[in-house]
């Protein structure tokens, strides 16, 4: 078992790699020895009859701190959304931690972790309470809750406010939570930084940073571009539902 | 697999309902509108010998009317921030979310029950006869399985998609018929109204226990497809 | 019924072919048929006089409605569990439901004037009235989660659960009602039942009818699945338009 | 004929719906369709 996140004491058995994935890469900027933690090849993906993904090719490795960039619009979303195995492709291949998204959806979706506009958090219940649901439909140990609570530094009054009287970063902190609950290896972020104050994206950052090193891979689509340029280890441009033009080496 | 669903579903119905306990929805809001709805019934109705005729029918329609909005409750809980979408991608079982679901349902529902009959005991002057009360338990409990059944299949459909809270009565009040007239007619036996006799409500349980389970085992294996996307 | 225009490019107009034209035709001369033996030829009934007139278009339409909603079961089970989740099957569901839709709606209202005149109300709460409105109410409600959003194949598997659903729902509405009305035995005392007894022109009459309206069902049922299929190629076609365009603006 | 109206009405309303639903379905059939080469109609 591969070790996951503050977490390698863990007793429930993760499915396991489906090995090495066919090494598409067209451009030199994967070393083919790594592993693969995301190929995208040819991908059409609709929203609400849109094509908001116009055939795009991306290749990430394990490990990566991948950053998406470009304008409003541009499909960075619906990337996040078709890894995460919540929006279905209408065209081309994806291959997520070595799992074919067409066949085999259940294994992507228990590895991958999705944090979007919305958190997925219930508001009416406290910080504690959200994460000890997630830890039961999991099957996760109260050590590894006490664990993400340390990691995402929810403080004994966090902890015990209901949700929807906490501030968006610290929202946003108990979502990251539930992503090290759930042991998830390839964290998808849709505009972390939105919303955070100067600490609170210091800590995200070092957050993210702490997640990759321990061997979780790290796709963020932000607008935050100074901020998350330094963090990523590199960056992919997409406009109109494509990789833009000459900037594949980021 | 078995055990994993079993730990999900009560984790999720432990969840619905601990967020009830919690925000009071329940007690502060669907138990007055039911009540107001019977005391309307009254205005409605004006004599106290036609209420008591009728009173199965009113309760069991109040139930039918509050289910649209204990369902739609139950659903927007899941859908305010993402909840369910979280659930659904971190490849959660569908069927123990739905078995969860339906439990929390089932346990309101018979909340709403109990206010009622209490409700209409005191207010339409109804009263329980000895031999009807276990005719009345039960048939109540098939009945009530039957609609969180079919409220939780229709409620999770209708949850995906915005602006369409309208469907929801649309989808559910034809298939709720059967439970309508089954627990109706059984809890008149219970009662005694009409001249009946408690044995004329066995046919009627029989009614309800089929269709719980049913849409029981149809929605655990429907519920999945249907709010995925 | 409309005029027909020569045909320009193609020698099979909109969505017809030889087949459904050939059809089309029989169901017409069939159609023309039902009128000639229902409201002249056919004598009256004893008990029920001309009324039982009616009955020549009342029963083959509840009829055609039930095989409809049966079509729409079975197009949504091969959608639902085929291996290749059949766009077709789907199509064909959805075209049933609606033209039993449109059926049952004529079943009500026929009815409801043959009521009118042997029991001397509109409606009566009769096993198999009650039964009908119900399932009418349940189809139309299919035929709204057929109009909602999301992606083809999302609204395809969300359209053949609930037409599966609806169709469950007919054996437990109808012993239900069944149920209900056999144990207030009062309502069947207020007038003669609907069943009368068919002498030999009368039982052809109503053949005819059936005969005629499953030519028609079979013809609609052919045109209004092609019509579907023409909208889901349009709006593929209208995926390719919107991706070329959606990489221009993306400047390669 | 007795109770000819009811009787009448009940073909005509019968009939009409009939030819209404296919009448719809025709012109939408055309409208669509005609815009498609023979080739390109699948029931071909």
């Amino acid at each position: 078992m591969r070790g996951y996140l503050w977490s390698s004491n863990a007793n429930v058995v993760r499915v396991e790699d489906g090995g090495e994935s066919p090494s598409v890469c067209r451009v030199n900027d994967v070393p083919t020895a790594h592993r693969n933690a995301v190929v995208m090849t040819d991908v059409v993906a609709m929203t609400g009859g849109f094509p908001a993904l116009a055939g795009i090719d991306i290749q990430v490795a394990e490990g990566e701190i991948v950053l998406l960039a470009g304008p409003n619009g541009a499909g960075k979303t619906t990337v996040l959304r078709v890894c995460a195995g919540i929006q279905p492709i209408a065209r081309g291949s994806v291959s997520v931690l070595g799992f074919d998204l067409r066949t085999d959806l259940a294994h992507i979706r228990s590895n991958v972790g999705f944090v979007g506009h919305r958190n997925g958090l219930y508001e009416d219940l406290t910080p504690a309470e959200n994460l000890d649901f997630w830890a039961k439909v999991i099957g996760a140990s109260p050590d590894e809750v006490d664990a993400a609570i340390d990691v995402m530094a929810l403080n004994a009054r966090v902890r015990d406010t209901p949700v929807s009287r906490l501030s968006a970063g610290q929202r946003r902190r108990v979502a990251l939570a539930v992503l090290v609950i759930r042991r998830a290896r390839l964290w998808l972020l849709d505009e972390p930084h939105a919303g955070l104050d100067a600490s609170g994206r210091d800590e995200l950052d070092g957050i993210l940073r702490r997640a990759a090193a321990s061997g979780a891979t790290v796709v963020l689509a932000s607008h935050e571009l100074e901020r998350a340029t330094a963090l990523a280890t590199r960056r992919i441009t997409i406009s109109g539902g494509v990789i833009d033009g000459g900037d594949r080496n980021g | 697999m078995a055990n994993q669903r079993r730990r999900l579903a009560l984790s999720v119905a432990r969840k619905d309902l601990r967020i009830e306990r919690r925000s009071h929805v329940l007690t502060a809001q669907i138990l007055p509108f039911t009540l107001v709805t019977m005391v309307l019934f009254a205005f409605a109705l004006d004599a106290t010998s036609v209420l008591q005729r009728v009173a199965p029918g009113l309760v069991w329609l109040a139930v039918l009317f509050s289910m649209m909005i204990v369902v739609q409750r139950a659903f927007a809980v899941e859908t305010a921030d993402g909840a369910l979408d979280a659930l659904r991608s971190a490849g959660a079982d569908m069927s123990g979310v739905f078995f969860g679901k339906f439990i929390a349902l089932v346990v309101q529902l018979i909340i709403v029950e109990g206010a009622l009959w209490i409700a209409a005991v005191l207010l339409y002057g109804i009263e329980l006869r000895l031999g009807g009360i276990v005719l009345l338990v039960t048939s109540s409990i098939s009945a009530t399985c039957g609609l969180a059944a079919i409220g939780t299949i229709y409620g999770g459909l209708a949850s995906g998609i915005q602006g369409r809270e309208s469907l929801l009565p649309l989808l559910v009040l034809p298939v709720a018929s059967p439970v309508l007239i089954g627990a109706t007619r059984s809890a008149e036996a219970a009662f005694g109204i009409g001249g009946t006799v408690a044995s004329e409500g066995w046919p009627w349980l029989g009614l309800l226990t089929v269709f719980a389970v049913a849409f029981v085992v149809v929605g655990s294996f429907a519920f999945g497809p249907l709010v995925d996307d | 019924m409309t005029t027909i225009t020569p045909t320009t490019k193609s020698s099979h107009r909109g969505t017809g072919t030889t087949a459904t034209r050939v059809i089309g035709l029989l169901a017409t001369v069939m159609c023309a048929w039902l009128v000639v033996f229902g409201l002249i030829l056919s004598p009256a009934d004893r008990d029920q006089g001309d009324a039982v007139r009616i009955m020549y278009v009342h029963v083959p339409s509840v009829w055609l409605a039930y095989l409809a909603f049966i079509v729409t079961a079975a197009g949504s089970a091969i959608h639902l569990f085929g291996r290749r989740h059949s766009l077709q099957a789907d199509r064909v569901a959805g075209a049933s439901a609606e033209i039993g839709v449109v059926f049952m709606g004529v079943t009500l209202v026929s009815g409801m004037l043959w009521g009118r005149i042997t029991w001397g109300v509109y409606w009566q709460w009769d096993a198999r009235l009650t039964t009908t409105a119900l399932l009418f109410v349940s189809y139309i409600g299919y035929l709204a989660v057929r109009n909602l959003d999301g992606t083809r194949e999302q609204l395809a598997r969300r359209s053949a659960i609930v037409g599966l659903l609806a169709v469950l729902e007919i054996p437990l509405v109808h012993w239900s009602v069944k149920l209900w009305r056999s144990l207030h035995q009062e309502a069947t005392v207020l007038g003669t039942d609907l069943d009368v007894s068919l002498d030999g022109l009368m039982l052809f009459s109503l053949f005819v009818g059936v005969v005629a309206f499953t030519l028609v069902f079979v013809w609609l049922l052919l045109h209004r699945a092609r019509t579907m299929a023409v909208v889901d190629l349009a709006a593929q076609r209208r995926l390719d338009d919107a991706l070329i365009a959606r990489r221009r603006e993306g400047g390669n | 004929m007795s109770n000819a109206g009811f009787i009448i009405g009940s073909y005509v309303l019968t009939f009409g719906a009939i030819i209404g639903f296919a009448l719809r379905t025709i012109r939408l059939g055309r409208k669509l369709a005609d815009d498609l080469d023979d080739s390109e109609k699948p029931w071909l």
